[in-house]
């Protein structure tokens, strides 16, 4: 028998050049647990929606998954704004669980949601806050600022700001940037002002992001940069080259040091793909998708009223540890009746009462043709 | 009743209308005629609001009304017709003519949306009107064409109709004569002609058809160059050498029968 | 190499029930013809559909051995025709100089300066005003310009919707001596007018339309003479 | 698919259905019986959007607000502030012709859009306006909820149909439309055409604004995703044009029509073979644009086409015959 | 100085150039079609990609394989413009209007069922600017597309002035049925339009997609700007809107140069309103564009 759970994606839309990795993470997720034993011993089924990134679409879209295709729980989305519009207005109401990967939001924490809403990312207050104690520690006290216009680099860069000169640190120049141009230079142009140390960039790599490293770095502007998980990306590699970003570093939800969890995940991912394992936000799919399809096995049906408890018993401490990847295992835990505890690739995923995590920050930096995680930060 | 007074019109470098100054008298039927570009109907925008003169005035019964836009004219009770027509193209003739009308209660929002009995019988006479005038144009069979399909001489005549639709004071007709059959532009020139006796209304037609002119005309202003030529009876200006050469030529095809 | 034009039964219109129907007539090289009638009667329609901007129901259009019914308009002023519609007849941003040029494009006149000279010769209003927009032209330039265009091309039949409309005496007088001198080099001319009177007296053959029929035909001169026809559509006894 | 299921989607499909029909109607006041271009709709949207959510949200310390106000105050509070809006761009670009006009109306929503965006104390830029209320609220919960507001946005609606049905069948309405089809005439005619205009663009805009204003109480939570000019703007064209411009009941069918096309086809990609899932939402796109053609190429003139509305009078009687 | 020429001045050109490479087709299409063609953006981006195809396969600069992505738009162009666009050129031209829209979600949809919808580079690295006289620092891609568009400038003037086909143009944009009446090949010169217009495009895509990457929302994200800048220039004024795709790269650009004291003088956030106002105040004081196109 078939068991849906809903995947919830800005798939078209203006983030559509992210999604691609993170459909082959939540597919990854699904399939190995068709390889392994399958859902409530059946076949599990991702069925997406399409939130096409607009606020319109993103209540259709959860619509559909939860009328039309009755699923007990959905994963997604991935921008705050039609994350809580779906939640809001469609799934909620409908007392579906909802875990979102990406989702940063501060507006996440305090929804009145029934207990009903998750995610597997630290709020952007929490990221903001490590990243200007990691920038510190680092040596750098003075730096530039520079974050994308959205829900994700303004929750990050004000954060950080309010954190870091707080801390002592001092921002020389601070500014806020559209997405989509083509040009950043007249802002690269400002930000260099004051001899700052290193640029801080809170953005995309296959958006705004990238083209500032690069033309920053062409502009012989700065040769230090400081990205969080939006920069954290291969492809940011690919577009400039590894020597330039030698002396860069990037902050990124991470799991624990001694958890192998995220190495097991990235190599499940590459060998099935191929390649993009490191790209952003693919972690936190792949352990959003696979936490709701523990949610299901652990409820043992499809009923909506416990797939919220579930998803904290199978989440969340005391219990066996589960990794990704390893369903079978869980399966098998959770016949015998025992408790079980998913810590993934993103984090352990401890849920507090609002359904936010912590969780730790790595600090990583470019190695060859990807990157290395060197500290954590807690 | 309307009278310009030293008025230029200036397109870029060149001057339409220079120094022109004439009257219309109350109550007559005034032909104004002249060779082709002489600025007979940049006058006849100046009066009616569509071109702003460089500089001059335009009275309007003693009242300068120089600076006000064409549509304060038309409530003032001014009427014209557009040399090349404007119809509303996409309304039916009879709509044409309704829309042209002036209906205060019935172009108010408020009244439209929330009490409607107040345009009611304001309506009723203005589709009475219309179905008149469209009877004496000749019209009846495409009443419910849209304008946009009519024929060439079918559009002038809407725009004759849209004209009298306005109950106005003074009408400015442009050549309404050019593209009409004669026979029914005689006919049009004795409701022409019974409206100004009977009603008082004034008009000023720009023809090139020096039967119909002398027909309805008393009056005649010849303009070339952008000035007043001359003015005076039919006859007279008929037989005027300098109209003769720069307007006439040489009456070799004799239009009358 | 002037050939003549014959409609044959022709019924066309514009997608709804036709406008003309049943229309014969035919004009001999170098020959003048009229069409007159009341306002919508057709006669635009008849002039439209032998230039291929109306759908033919029926009939055929001939100019010598050429069937014309089913050439694309455009390809007609190569084949030696050329028309003048009664409204919309210049480009209006386009200069006057322009306008003219544009006649030659399709079908280039042997000598194009000397067409140009004799086009502006006959139009002496236009000469200075070569740089000017069409559409701030006054109503009877336009017509200047919407002739000149038309004849630039040296055409073998002429097409004129109401050539006169909106012209002083004088440039009518100036129009008609020229069509009598172009009918000379034996181009055929089939032109509508509602100065019918004067069309009358240069046309060889008038033909009246009445609702879309050929209602009367016959030469300038007998129409001219016919009381009926005076009365009708001539506004005979108005004058 | 079980019943009830198919019944609230149903609901939703209506709710959203019933906003934008309600966009399309607004649309028709300006284009189908006006002729005015407005190509940013989206702008005056979001401007009504935002202003029923802050009028009728909570304090709240991250943008301006705390008025509290009950919902239908925060709608009649969005009609004005997006008819006022409306009008400061009527006075300045109602004098364009069609195509400019629609091109300084993008621009304008542009501009709108990037103040939401950043002018984060107004609207808290990026992260939006949260717990937004529903109109009677505690009227039902969950997804009963749904229904209510169902109820509520049909009604508004249905009153705006009617006043837009008066609007048009009117000599009001044929002045507009005479303005539409040429200017120099009417105003020779003596409408005053920029007031007949600015009326028309205050009175559409208004209403787009109401139509915001019922989407933020929908979504119940408020940020720049909600203003897309390709869901709010074009696809409100789509609809206008394919339900047939210059028609009320085209107006709000096609809203319907194009929704359900627009919503409905995820259902039937959703059913493609799973090595299909992950572009499911490209064939998607490309079916709504192909669907598209088809119904420009089929129904030409729109599902209803314009259509005059009568002026037959009773041959005695002042009353119209309708 | 030496900032203001290397941080604004090239950049706002070389986007300049983008800009203007697009708008002269969206120019050309509504001064000949009458309609504003929303699909013109991800017809871009089609080009963009075809070049990217053909870089997979051939190894070469991809500036050499522009030619496929040329070939890629205007086949597709004259093909939507065969099947879609013409049947409604009786109707009002808004009809034509919402048809682009839906083209451009066919086009875009398509490239991301072809390509995927992940970023795309052509190169990596970064390239090291060319230096002059020691300060002007400046990327060899962007001067070889100011340069490539000032070619493509005075082609395209020459097309526009001396052929017989180019001055066609101007009639069928004033007045298609009397064009058709003095035996103009209407079809011919909407053939061209199409033609010149999609090969700009194609240029203008591998332009935009060098400068920073290929994605299929690359097109659609320029389309505003362009439109803006075709109306700058005013309308059917091919030359014209050249120079406001030039005028709109500046003025975005250069307004967020600290012109007085120390601060951008409009904070870079609003970069794009800035194209948009000028837009607007040239709508309002000068409608017919600064080059006197025509008057819609
Ligand atoms: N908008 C304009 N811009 C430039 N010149 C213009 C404009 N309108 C008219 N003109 C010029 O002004 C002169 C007078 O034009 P007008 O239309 O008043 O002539 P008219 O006497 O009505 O001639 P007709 O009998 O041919 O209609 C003409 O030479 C014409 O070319
Ligand atoms: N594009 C069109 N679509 C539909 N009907 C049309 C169209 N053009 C003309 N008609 C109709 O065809 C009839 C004949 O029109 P036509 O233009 O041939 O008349 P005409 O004899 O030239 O008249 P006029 O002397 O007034 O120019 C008219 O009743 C008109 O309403
Ligand atoms: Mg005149
Ligand atoms: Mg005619």
């Amino acid at each position: 028998d078939d068991t849906k759970i809903g995947v919830l994606m800005d798939i078209t839309g203006p983030i559509a050049n992210f999604i691609p990795p993170l459909q082959n993470a939540a597919n990854l997720a699904v399939k190995q647990v068709n390889d392994q034993g399958g859902l409530l011993g059946g076949t599990a089924v991702a069925v997406y929606g399409d939130t096409t990134g607009t606020a319109q679409g993103a209540v259709d879209a959860a619509q559909k998954l939860v009328n039309i295709e009755n699923v007990p729980i959905v994963m997604g989305s991935l921008m705050s704004g039609t994350t809580i519009a779906a939640a809001e207005a469609a799934i909620i109401p409908a007392g579906v669980a909802q875990i979102s990967p990406t989702a940063t939001s501060p507006a996440m924490t305090d929804l009145q949601d029934d207990g009903l809403v998750f995610r597997i990312v630290p709020s952007d207050n929490y990221q903001g806050e490590i990243l200007a104690k990691m920038v510190l520690a680092d040596g750098l006290d003075k730096v530039a600022l520079t974050y994308v216009n959205n829900d994700y680099g303004v929750g990050i860069g004000q954060t950080f700001q309010a954190a870091y000169e707080a801390a002592g640190g001092t921002i020389t120049a601070s500014n806020k940037h559209e997405e989509k141009k083509d040009s950043y230079r007249s802002e690269l142009a400002s930000l260099a002002k004051g001899e700052p140390q290193a640029l801080v960039v809170i953005a995309y790599a296959g958006d705004s992001g990238g083209k500032i490293v690069r033309q920053a770095i062409e502009g012989g502007l700065f040769t230090k940069f400081v990205g969080t998980d939006g920069l954290r990306d291969e492809l940011l590699i690919e577009n400039v080259g590894a020597d330039a970003l030698k002396t860069s570093f990037f902050s990124s939800p991470t799991s624990p040091a001694e958890n192998p969890a995220q190495k097991t995940l990235h190599d499940a991912f590459n060998a099935e793909y191929g390649e993009g394992a490191d790209k952003a936000f693919v972690d936190q799919t792949y352990d959003a998708t696979f936490l709701a399809l523990l949610a299901i096995e652990k409820a043992g049906s499809t009923d909506r009223a416990a797939m919220a408890q579930a998803l904290r018993d199978v989440a969340m401490a005391p219990g066996e540890k589960v990794g990704p990847g390893e369903w079978a295992k869980a399966v098998a835990l959770l016949k015998e009746g025992k408790d079980i505890d998913y810590d993934g690739a993103s984090g352990n995923a401890e849920f507090d009462a609002n359904g936010d995590v912590g969780g730790y920050i790595g600090k990583f930096v470019v190695d060859g043709d990807g990157y290395k995680q060197v500290e954590i930060v807690e | 009743m309307i009278r310009l007074d030293k008025i230029c019109v200036d397109f870029g470098g060149l001057r339409a209308v220079d120094h022109a100054s004439f009257e219309i008298g109350a109550g007559r039927i005034t032909g104004l005629i002249g060779p082709n570009g002489a600025g007979k109907t940049t006058a006849f925008n100046v009066i009616a609001g569509a071109v702003r003169p460089t500089s001059g005035r335009v009275i309007l019964d003693g009242r300068d009304i120089t600076r006000l836009k064409p549509h304060q004219r038309a409530a003032a009770g001014l009427a014209r017709t557009f040399q090349i027509p404007h119809e509303f193209d996409r309304l039916s003739v009879l709509e044409n003519l309704m829309a042209a009308a002036s209906a205060p209660e019935g172009e108010n929002v408020i009244n439209v949306i929330f009490r409607r009995g107040r345009y009611a019988a304001e309506e009723r006479e203005i589709y009475d009107t219309a179905r008149d005038t469209i009877r004496l144009l000749e019209l009846e069979h495409v009443i419910d064409e849209k304008a946009g399909n009519l024929s060439g001489g079918q559009k002038k005549l809407v725009e004759l109709g849209r004209a009298l639709m306005r109950k106005p004071k003074v009408v400015l007709l442009d050549e309404i004569g050019a593209g009409i059959n004669r026979t029914l532009l005689g006919k049009l020139a004795d409701k022409i002609l019974m409206l100004n006796r009977e009603r008082g209304l004034t008009f000023c037609l720009i023809e090139h058809d020096l039967d119909y002119v002398s027909k309805l005309c008393d009056h005649v202003l010849v303009m070339a160059q952008g000035t007043l030529l001359t003015e005076g009876t039919v006859e007279a200006v008929r037989n005027d050498e300098r109209v003769i050469e720069a307007y006439f030529g040489g009456g070799k095809y004799e239009a009358r029968l | 190499m002037t050939e003549r034009l014959s409609v044959t039964d022709l019924t066309a219109g514009y997608g709804g029930p036709p406008i003309i129907e049943d229309i014969s007539l035919t004009v001999e090289p170098g020959e003048i013809a009229v069409i007159l009638g009341p306002n919508g009667a057709g006669k635009s329609t008849l002039l439209k559909t032998i230039f291929a901007l109306t759908q033919v129901a029926a009939g055929s259009i001939r100019l010598g051995a050429k069937e014309l019914v089913g050439c694309k308009t455009s390809a007609l002023v190569p084949l030696g025709v050329s028309a003048v519609p009664q409204s919309k007849n210049v480009f209006a941003t386009l200069s006057v100089e322009e306008n003219l040029d544009v006649g030659t494009y399709a079908a280039p006149p042997k000598d194009k300066a000397a067409t140009r000279e004799k086009i502006l010769a006959l139009f002496p209003d236009l000469k200075d005003k070569l740089g000017q927009p069409a559409g701030e032209l006054s109503g009877g330039q336009r017509q200047m310009v919407a002739m000149g265009r038309a004849l630039m091309s040296e055409p073998k039949l002429i097409l004129l919707d109401e050539p006169t409309a909106g012209l002083s005496p004088a440039y009518l007088e100036r129009i008609f001596d020229l069509l009598l001198d172009i009918r000379k080099t034996g181009i055929t001319i089939l032109m509508v007018e509602q100065n019918a009177r004067q069309a009358l007296q240069i046309a060889d053959h008038g033909h009246i339309l009445v609702a879309g029929r050929n209602h009367v035909s016959g030469t300038g001169k007998e129409l001219l003479a016919d009381e009926d026809v005076r009365r009708l559509f001539l506004g005979g006894a108005a004058a | 698919m079980e019943l009830t299921g198919l019944f609230f989607y149903l609901v939703s499909l209506l709710i959203l259905g019933g906003i934008y029909a309600l966009l399309c109607l607004a649309l028709n006041i300006q284009w189908g019986m006006g002729g005015l271009f407005n190509a940013g709709i989206a702008g005056f949207y979001g401007v009504g959007a935002y202003s029923s959510a802050i009028l009728t949200t909570a304090a709240s310390s991250r943008h301006l607000g705390g008025y509290g106000l009950p919902v239908p105050l925060g709608l009649v509070g969005a009609a004005i502030l997006a008819g006022l809006a409306g009008w400061a761009v009527a006075k300045i670009c109602v004098r364009l012709k069609s195509d400019y006009l629609a091109m300084a109306s993008i621009g304008i929503a542009e501009i709108l859009r990037l103040v939401i965006v950043n002018e984060d104390w107004l609207t808290n830029g990026s992260l939006g306006v949260s717990r937004i209320p529903r109109p009677l609220g505690d009227l039902a919960t969950g997804r009963m909820s749904d229904v209510v507001f169902l109820g509520f946005v049909w009604l508004v609606v249905l009153l705006v149909f009617v006043a837009s049905s008066r609007l048009y069948d009117s000599p009001w309405g044929r002045s507009l439309r005479a303005i539409r089809d040429n200017e120099t005439s009417a105003a020779a005619a003596g409408k005053n055409i920029e007031k007949f205009r600015i009326q028309t663009f205050v009175i559409g805009c208004a209403v787009m604004g109401i139509a915001g204003g019922l989407s933020a109480h929908y979504f119940r939570f408020l940020s720049p995703t909600a203003t897309d000019p390709l869901l709010v703007t074009f696809l409100v064209w789509v609809m206008l044009m394919a339900g047939g411009s210059g028609n009320n009941k085209g107006a709000i069918l096609g809203a319907l029509a194009i929704w359900t096309l627009w919503s409905v086809t995820e259902i039937f990609t959703n059913r493609l073979p799973p090595e299909w899932a992950t572009r499911s939402s490209f064939i998607r796109m490309l079916l709504v644009g192909l669907l598209l053609q088809v119904v420009l190429q089929r129904f030409r003139a729109g599902l209803i086409p314009e259509k005059s509305p009568p002026v037959r009078f009773k041959e005695e009687g002042p009353e119209p015959d309708r | 100085m030496i900032e203001f020429i290397n941080f604004y001045l090239f950049p706002a050109l070389t986007i300049g150039s983008i800009y203007a490479l697009g708008a002269v087709g969206i120019s050309m299409i509504f001064g000949i079609l009458r309609f504003a063609h929303f699909a013109h953006g991800d017809l871009m981006t089609l080009g963009t990609y075809g070049i990217l195809a053909a870089a997979a396969i051939l190894p070469v600069n991809p500036l050499l394989l522009i030619p496929f992505g040329m070939v890629l738009t205007i086949v597709s162009a004259l093909l939507v413009d065969r099947l879609f666009y013409q049947p409604l050129r009786a109707l009002p031209t808004i009809y034509t209007v919402i048809s682009s829209f839906g083209i451009a979600l066919v086009f875009r949809s398509l490239v991301q069922l072809i390509w995927g919808s992940e970023n795309q580079v052509f190169s990596t690295g970064v390239k090291p600017p060319l230096v002059l006289f020691d300060t002007i620092r400046v990327s060899v891609l962007h001067l070889q597309a100011i340069v490539a568009t000032a070619i493509i400038a005075v082609l395209l003037h020459f097309f526009l002035s001396r052929t017989r086909t180019g001055r066609s143009m101007r009639a069928v944009a004033d007045d298609p049925e009397l064009a058709e009446v003095s035996g103009l090949d209407t079809a011919k010169v909407v053939r061209w339009t199409w033609i010149i217009g999609a090969a700009l495009a194609a240029i203008a895509g591998a332009f935009a997609a060098l400068n920073t990457s290929a994605h299929p929302n690359l097109g659609w994200n320029l389309l505003l700007p362009m439109f803006a800048a075709a109306i700058l220039g005013g309308i059917g004024k091919p030359m014209g809107a050249m120079a406001g795709g030039f005028l709109i790269g500046l003025a975005e650009e250069l307004s967020s140069y600290h012109w007085i004291g120390d601060d951008a003088l409009i904070s870079p956030s609003y970069k794009t309103a800035v194209a948009f106002i000028c837009m607007i105040a040239l709508l309002i004081f000068r409608p017919q564009g600064l080059f006197k196109g025509r008057l819609l």
